[in-house]
């Protein structure tokens, strides 16, 4: 009933795009790629701190996650090729964002002038002429197919849309396959990025890639498919 | 301007005020309202709607050149179909009576003022004192009496569709 | 005359009149009608009374400048509570509609199911059915009434509302 969790993530941020555009804004950014790289790291580790969301929203921020995560492998490595589909979905992300933050400013607009000069309607007739007026499916019958249709369509417990679910799934081996082309761009490999869930495999992969990008460690192509990290802290030079 | 003041007044409160009450709810001598509202009469002349007067209270009408419009609406507006929202409204007030507004817009999901008016316009439903403020709604004799029902056990799936709206009642609780 | 009768059916009327009854009522094609429509609402510019419409319904409603005071003479309670979601839903609706809830999910990025249907209870917003199986939403006229703006283009910003974005939209495509 009174899970903590839920109450900081409804108290806090309404969603992904929310918590997103929050931290863009926090850092008085406008929306890009630049922006979005720059906040990824803080979005995942957010994720990670409040991981119990309800199914249906935690597979809307592990979709967006996974596009941030595009967004900063090719700004990190700009010779990285992202595919129309990659592209097009970072595209659809700024687009989105840009929208959200327009809406937001239009609310705060609305919201000092929301019932403060009302408008009002006519109050009903006090004593109105009422005449008994059925109409022709005014009977027993067609009132409890009425009842019946109305009773079909009351809200359910919300199922997770199965278009959600198959992306969600698929993005694990969109993280494969990203690793694959980094470590063909970068000349390594990685380890096996099987973690125990969704947020751990995108955590290390950003990591992983952070430290590709200064270089911190090298890692070596046994065979094909099997990836291994080798720490290369040792062998850091020293300029100090 | 009090002229507006007086407008809006009337028009929302769709019945005769008295000159008494205008004044005491505006403020202003007997006077000043009179001179107002013959003002008025003259701003409506040659539109729909007039203000009428005796002297003693005023309320705003419709023009007598569009009188036989009005009957034509009247009685269309008694014969028209009560479509999904009225079929659907009744059904509840018949199920589930003495039911509360709020009780009826919480089960449709929809706001139901419109269509309830609608209703006891009609002679479907009635209203009666409710708990708090509002009212509860509940079948007409003549409308019982026109299903063929006596008592509501008699209405079809009674049991059974009373116990789905008490589930849902139940399992969903209205926030407020 | 058109605006006479038009005038006399919205207050005899009890609830917002669609531009279909009067076209129907009056034999008169839709283009007439609004045209007289946006003539009453000049018309009425400065009175006590306004008309209120949205494209497809019509109503006469109290001059907002005299919200306080009519307030005075409501019974009902007013609800003026609305969180955040609420607000950027109803921003949604008033700047986009007809809107479908995917549509409203798609740009909050959260599942608004709960939240509409709150608004829709409380009349704020109403469904229309959609293209393909799905509902879009409007805003009400009671929303524009809440709001006290006569017709969706004087709301805030309405004109311009999206159109930085159309040209970020735009662009974005070919930044890189």
């Amino acid at each position: 009933m009174n899970s903590p969790t839920y109450t900081v993530k409804t108290h806090v941020f309404e969603g992904p795009l929310d918590l997103l555009l929050e931290l863009v804004i926090k850092r008085k950014l406008f929306v890009n790629d630049v922006s979005l790289a720059e906040v990824t790291d803080d979005f995942i580790s957010y994720i990670e701190k409040h991981e119990k969301f309800p199914i249906g929203e935690s597979a809307e921020f592990i979709l967006i996650a996974s596009t941030l995560m595009l967004i900063k492998s090719r700004s990190l490595l700009p010779e990285l090729m992202l595919t129309e589909e990659e592209e097009g979905a970072i595209h659809d992300l700024e687009d989105r964002l840009v929208l959200y933050a327009r809406i937001k400013e239009l609310s705060q607009r609305l919201k000092p002038i929301f019932g403060k000069e009302i408008i009002f309607e006519k109050l009903p007739a006090r004593n109105p002429s009422i005449i008994f007026s059925p109409d022709s499916k005014t009977d027993v019958g067609n009132l409890l197919l009425a009842l019946e249709n109305l009773l079909e369509s009351l809200p359910k417990k919300e199922t997770l849309s199965k278009v959600t679910i198959k992306k969600v799934v698929s993005l694990e081996e969109m993280i494969e396959k990203l690793a694959e082309r980094i470590s063909k761009v970068g000349k390594l490999r990685f380890r096996d990025l099987k973690h125990k869930d969704k947020i751990s495999v995108i955590i290390g992969f950003l990591a992983m890639l952070e430290l590709v990008k200064r270089g911190a460690i090298r890692v070596t192509q046994e065979r094909a498919g099997d990836i291994e990290i080798e720490s290369a802290s040792i062998t850091i030079p020293n300029y100090a | 301007m009090l002229e507006q003041k007086i407008e809006s007044i009337l028009f929302f409160r769709n019945e005769p005020v008295t000159l008494a009450e205008l004044s005491k709810l505006l403020k202003v001598p007997r006077e000043n309202l009179q001179f107002s509202i013959s003002n008025l009469q003259k701003e409506y002349h040659g539109k729909g709607i007039v203000i009428v007067t005796d002297g003693e209270s005023v309320s705003f009408g419709t023009h007598p050149v569009n009188s036989e419009l009005i009957e034509t609406l009247q009685k269309e507006e008694l014969s028209r179909e009560l479509g999904r929202a009225g079929l659907e409204t009744l059904a509840i007030v018949l199920y589930r009576a003495p039911v509360s507004r709020r009780e009826i817009d919480h089960i449709r999901g929809v706001n139901s003022t419109f269509i309830l008016r609608t209703l006891l316009i009609r002679g479907l439903v009635e209203r009666t004192e409710g708990a708090e403020r509002g009212y509860n709604y509940k079948p007409t004799l003549t409308l019982l009496e026109y299903l063929g029902v006596t008592k509501r056990e008699d209405l079809p799936e009674f049991g059974s569709a009373f116990a789905k709206i008490e589930e849902f009642v139940k399992t969903n609780p209205d926030e407020k």
